[in-house]
């Protein structure tokens, strides 16, 4: 499968396996078409996941990571992709409704846009939280202390 | 006197102006219906977060014409406490404990895909024993959990005496629990590399007892509601999902046996012991309330079977892998996935090297499953939601970590 | 005064036809009083008996086996909080729990609890039940718009509703036990509560029982609207806990709330009273020709004031079993003296004057009270019925099987 | 029997009968309307009842106020409020209304005074014990004809709401 899928997008896809479990590194421009791909004629029809993962020295610092798996095969694999920063990654929720609120935690715990996605906002905080904490560089015991201030009435919610 | 008490726990959300909750719904497009000039406006009710069959603090805002509903939508995070986060800053066993809170209903399957998922990335396995003793705690609380749905899923259509009996069967699997661990809700039963403790004197004989005590009970809740009529008719047709719908939805667990597909992460990729036992995936057809209620009480059936089988040959041996204090697995990332009450519940979890993980990620199956409420709802009535939220058998703590 | 009370004892007419306003005054008083511990009994029975059906105990802690618990909550909902919302309709919002007691009272007046033990008999008695039971449905709609909140008003929307259809399907049910009362020798029925128990004497038989299965589908009609028409599982949408909170009081609290409680369980029992009423017979004892003669007369005579010591006797049985814990001394002293006022009780019925007189009495509350716990078993075994598959059942079900058994037990009349 | 305080009755009754007539058309708020029109029903029904007419009453309380006015108050419920009392009203229109009162006054006045001649001497007093069996012999007997004719009317009515209701049937 992989041979196949290399022979059409070339170098843009690099296979990989760690303890028997099989992923995919892909460039991020293959990203929606390899997906459709992959749904429509390897019959990855199941998006188990979409999540991310936070590198902050790294020049591209998130790795977005689609795990599917297809009933006919009994198998899995991971998508996955590298993106900057403030950069938008293209939205599968046209390929798998399911995507619409896993993508939709991805944008609030880590502030990565999808483009396309037919509603994109905060799911798991409130609407008019400050910070995505997901990230590395959001400490574990921060707050946004204006929206705790103005909505709880409080002065903090520790 | 349960409705009277409820009465203090009036719903309406008085943070909300009107005005807001219309600008929430205005996304909901409303389906174009032949209006006539007897037609009302529409109404905006916001259900929940305090709402007795939003089962915990979902607040679902429903756009309604008299009791039709147009759509909906989920408000949801209440209960957020940043599990994933916490992960972080935490080394692997310390974590453990944490992730019997988010499915607090079937704590021992979350610590079960926890540990193993660890297992996974420190590349050690379990003994036989501690594999057994995990597969009939699992099931145990696979029943635990099914008890609570029906119970409170029945309190949701009006029924108010399954509960309790519910509950009371519940209390003797909490009882082996609390035995075992000394925990009844939240067990941190596992340890990664298998179990903690060795069995109590007189485990298997208890569990054989409860197995005898509990499958005439279970008879008795179909006795209640199965062939009862208005049971039927407020479950049949209600909340349909096909196989196709479910698949692209991400749904998982009983919600898609119902529909139709026979998947069951036991038998399509085992784990544990699973592939030692003897049992069968109930499945139904039409996939609406009524299948997922067939579906689960079969569960309930097989997994009083697994149990069975398992309590007969628990193998000797150690309980616990030779895993060291201070974990540090390689660099490398893992998704395991195993079969919770509510459906499939992953971890993926990525490995700095460091005695903390770097990533973890939980794939709720509750999260996952509320998705597709509002699809199965459209179009039905008030009292049809409540069954559908009854019959998804969400838990918010595992919808909002 | 003494020859006063013995004259008025002996007459055989209604305070209300003698235009008797003193004694109608001591009916409606008594009536009420009757009707306000049957409602506290009620309360504490219907959480005792479901409790006992979901293997539970129950009240237990106030007083011994909760026997206090309905008047510790009647204490709590009048010294609670008093809440109106700040958008409520406040006129209409004060009138509606008051609209409510007001006619689920009201309808007592006519209720036959005995041959002449009744405030007024009306020409129209079923009519006026009916017509002044139906009033209730406006302080359920009223309350449910006054409070201005969603649910509540989708509640007082499914409560209209669903009063409305299924009192056609009640009428039509009454229409034909009234038919029945015609089969005499003039041809006439009545409308009257009193009447219609005296036709079903004269004719020796229970409505129920009639043209069977007529009288039985006609009985079961109405059994059904009943619990319907008093929002009571499984009809109680509109009241539905898990869908509406609370349905149409959701907003009402403290005493305006307990009215609202009053009035559905004194409406319970007057439903109750127009079954028993119109087809078991009323005050008429079980089995009135089959077991009939003197013997058996008396036998019946002996039933009241035996089920009251059957009663103290149970008190007892329970003082007995009581821990024996200095901890227990004042529930078991309580439950004692329990015990004791309901054995004197059984023991002032056994009196011959007296039992005589209450027999009727007694036959009418049993029933009464029969009814009462189907209501509670209903509560206890069924879920609760979708709005649609309500207005089904009312419209294609109950409706056309009423106009049914209306039309076949015209025609049996006519030919049997 | 002889009723007690007849006069004092029938003064209160009718007077809180007109008292809740004009409160239907002068609020502004449909159900405090619909709520004051059920109050002149209901003191209506007690009017009847005065006249020995049970049955009548007991049909004007389960008809109109327990049935009807239910059904006014369910659609008066659901329609928004605050806007209709933004809307024209039509209490304002107090010359139609007062010629439209002066004209009906003058047409009572007009039939009490010629009351001798249209009217027998005295009503026959009904007998208060067989009420109902009178009204039944009247509408089922004599009446047969009109009932039935009404009843058609009212299954026209009901066919044609549910047309205009229900596009698709």
């Amino acid at each position: 499968m992989v041979t196949r899928l290399k022979g059409h997008y070339g170098s843009g896809i690099e296979a990989n396996s760690y303890l028997g479990q099989n992923f995919m590194a892909v460039d991020a421009s293959l990203i929606p078409e390899l997906l459709q791909v992959l749904r429509d004629q390897e019959q990855f029809d199941y998006l188990v996941d979409v999540t991310a993962v936070h590198y902050p020295q790294r020049e591209k610092q998130f790795d977005l990571v689609w795990i599917l798996y297809s009933f006919e095969r009994n198998e899995r694999i991971r998508v996955k992709t590298m993106i900057a920063d403030g950069a938008s990654a293209p939205s599968v929720v046209a390929i798998w409704p399911a995507a619409n609120w896993l993508e939709r935690e991805v944008y609030d715990m880590f502030g990565i846009q999808f483009d396309g996605h037919p509603d994109l906002k905060r799911i798991l905080l409130p609407d008019g939280w400050k910070g995505h904490p997901l990230r590395k560089d959001y400490g574990i015991i921060q707050q946004d202390q204006e929206w705790v201030q103005i909505n709880l009435g409080i002065e903090s919610g520790q | 006197m349960i409705d009277r008490t409820m009465i203090d726990r009036t719903v309406t959300d008085r943070t909300t102006t009107d005005q807001a909750m219309t600008d929430r719904t205005s996304h909901l497009e409303l389906e174009q219906h032949d209006k006539t000039f007897l037609d009302s406006n529409e109404l905006i009710i916001n259900m929940g977060p305090q709402h007795p069959a939003t089962h915990g603090v979902l607040r679902v805002i429903l756009k309604l014409d008299g009791e039709k509903v147009l759509g909906t939508e989920c408000v949801i995070g209440y209960l957020h406490r940043g599990v994933e986060k916490i992960a972080e800053h935490r080394t692997y066993s310390m974590f453990n404990p944490y992730v019997d809170r988010m499915d607090y209903v079937a704590a021992v399957s979350n610590g079960l895909g926890y540990c193993e998922a660890v297992e996974k990335l420190l590349n050690v396995e379990a003994p036989p024993r501690a594999r057994y003793i995990r597969v009939i705690l699992t099931e145990l609380n696979r029943l635990a959990s099914h008890m609570l749905w029906l119970g409170t899923h029945a309190l949701d259509i009006g029924a108010i005496t399954p509960l309790f009996y519910t509950f009371r069967d519940r209390e003797e699997v909490l009882k082996i629990f609390e035995k075992y661990c000394g925990a009844r809700l939240t067990t941190h039963a596992f340890r990664i590399g298998g179990c903690l403790y060795e069995t109590y004197e007189g485990f298997e004989r208890e569990v054989k007892k409860f197995l005898d005590f509990v499958t005439p009970k279970i008879n008795e809740y179909e006795e209640l509601l199965t062939t009862n009529r208005i049971w039927v008719e407020r479950t049949k047709g209600v909340g349909k999902i096909s196989a196709k719908e479910c698949v692209a939805l991400g749904v998982t667990g009983p919600v898609l046996r119902a529909s139709g597909v026979k998947w069951d992460l036991r038998k399509a990729q085992p784990y544990a012991a699973y592939a030692d036992f003897d049992f069968e995936i109930p499945t139904g057809q039409n996939g609406d309330t009524y299948d997922r209620y067939l579906v689960r009480m079969q569960e309930m059936r097989q997994s009083l079977r697994i149990i069975d089988q398992a309590v007969g040959k628990i193998p000797e041996g150690p309980i616990i892998a030779k895993v060291p204090k201070v974990m540090k697995p390689a660099v490398g990332e893992i998704y395991h996935s195993i079969e919770a009450p509510k459906g499939e519940l992953g971890y993926f979890i990525v490995s700095d090297g460091s005695t903390q993980p770097y990533r973890v990620r939980v794939r709720p199956p509750s999260f996952v499953n509320l998705q597709a409420l509002d699809m199965m709802v459209r179009g039905a009535l008030v009292a049809d939601v409540i069954a559908v939220i009854g019959t998804l058998d969400i838990v918010l703590g595992e919808v909002d970590r | 005064m003494l020859d006063y009370i013995t004259s008025y004892l002996k007459s055989d007419t209604t305070p209300g036809q003698a235009g008797n306003l003193l004694w109608a005054l001591i009916y409606i008083l008594l009536i009420f009083l009757g009707l306000s511990v049957a409602v506290i009994a009620m309360n504490w029975l219907e959480r005792k008996i479901l409790a006992h059906m979901q293997v539970r105990l129950g009240p237990m802690r106030v007083g011994p086996h909760g026997l206090l618990q309905p008047i510790a909550d009647a204490l709590k909902l009048l010294i609670k909080e008093d809440i109106m919302p700040a958008a409520a309709d406040p006129w209409v919002f004060w009138m509606a729990p008051i609209l409510v007691v007001i006619t689920a009272f009201t309808v007592f007046i006519v209720v036959p609890f005995g041959p002449t033990h009744a405030v007024t008999d009306m020409n129209i008695g079923v009519l006026f039940m009916l017509g002044v039971s139906s009033l209730s449905v406006l302080g359920i709609v009223m309350a449910g718009w006054a409070s201005n909140s969603h649910y509540p008003l989708m509640g007082a929307l499914r409560s209209s509703a669903q009063m409305v259809s299924y009192e056609i399907a009640m009428g039509l049910a009454v229409v034909s036990a009234v038919l029945m009362t015609s089969l005499n020798q003039t041809g006439t029925g009545t409308l009257s509560m009193i009447g219609i128990v005296q036709a079903q004497q004269a004719q020796h038989i229970w409505f129920v029982f009639k043209f069977f299965p007529l009288g039985l589908i006609a009985f079961g009609i109405f059994a059904i609207a009943m619990v319907a028409e008093t929002n009571r599982a499984p009809f109680d949408l509109p009241e539905a806990e898990s869908e509406l909170t609370a349905g149409f009081h959701t907003e009402y609290s403290g005493f305006r709330w307990s009215l609202f409680f009053l009035a559905e369980y004194s409406a319970m029992i007057a439903v109750s009273s127009i079954a028993v009423t119109l087809w078991l017979g009323g005050w008429m004892r079980p089995f009135p020709t089959w077991l009939s003669g003197e013997t058996w007369d008396l036998v019946f005579s002996l039933i009241p004031g035996l089920t009251f010591l059957l009663l103290a006797a149970i008190a007892f049985l329970g003082v007995i079993r009581m821990p024996k814990h200095p901890y227990f001394r004042v529930q078991t002293i309580g439950l004692a003296g329990f015990g004791a006022v309901l054995g004197l009780i059984g023991l002032i019925l056994l009196l011959p004057p007296v039992r005589d007189r209450i027999q009727d009495i007694f036959w009418f509350s049993a029933k009464v009270a029969l009814s009462m716990y189907m209501y509670i078993w209903y509560r206890g075994t069924f879920p609760r019925y979708r709005f649609d598959q309500l207005m089904r059942v009312g419209w294609k079900v109950l409706l056309p099987l009423g106009i049914g058994v209306l039309i076949l037990t015209a025609m049996a009349g006519v030919w049997l | 029997m002889q009723p007690v305080a007849t006069t004092f009755f029938f003064y209160f009754l009718a007077g809180l009968t007109v008292l809740s007539g004009v409160l239907v058309i002068t609020r502004k708020n449909p159900v405090h309307s619909a709520l004051a029109l059920i109050v002149a029903l209901l003191g209506q029904a007690a009017l009847y009842l005065m006249l020995y007419a049970p049955f009548v009453a007991g049909v004007q309380i389960i008809l109109y106020a327990g049935g009807i006015m239910v059904l006014f108050l369910f659609v008066i419920m659901l329609v928004n409020i605050e806007r209709s009392q933004r809307e024209e009203q039509f209490n304002k229109q107090w010359i139609e209304g007062i010629a439209a009162a002066i004209t009906l006054g003058a047409l009572f006045v007009l039939v009490f005074a010629k009351s001798k001649s249209l009217f027998p001497d005295r009503a026959i007093p009904m007998p208060e014990g067989s009420n109902t069996q009178q009204v039944a012999v009247l509408l089922y007997g004599n009446y047969m004809f009109a009932f039935e004719i009404a009843s058609l009317l009212l299954l026209v009515a009901i066919i044609g709401a549910v047309v205009m209701a229900k596009k698709r049937i």
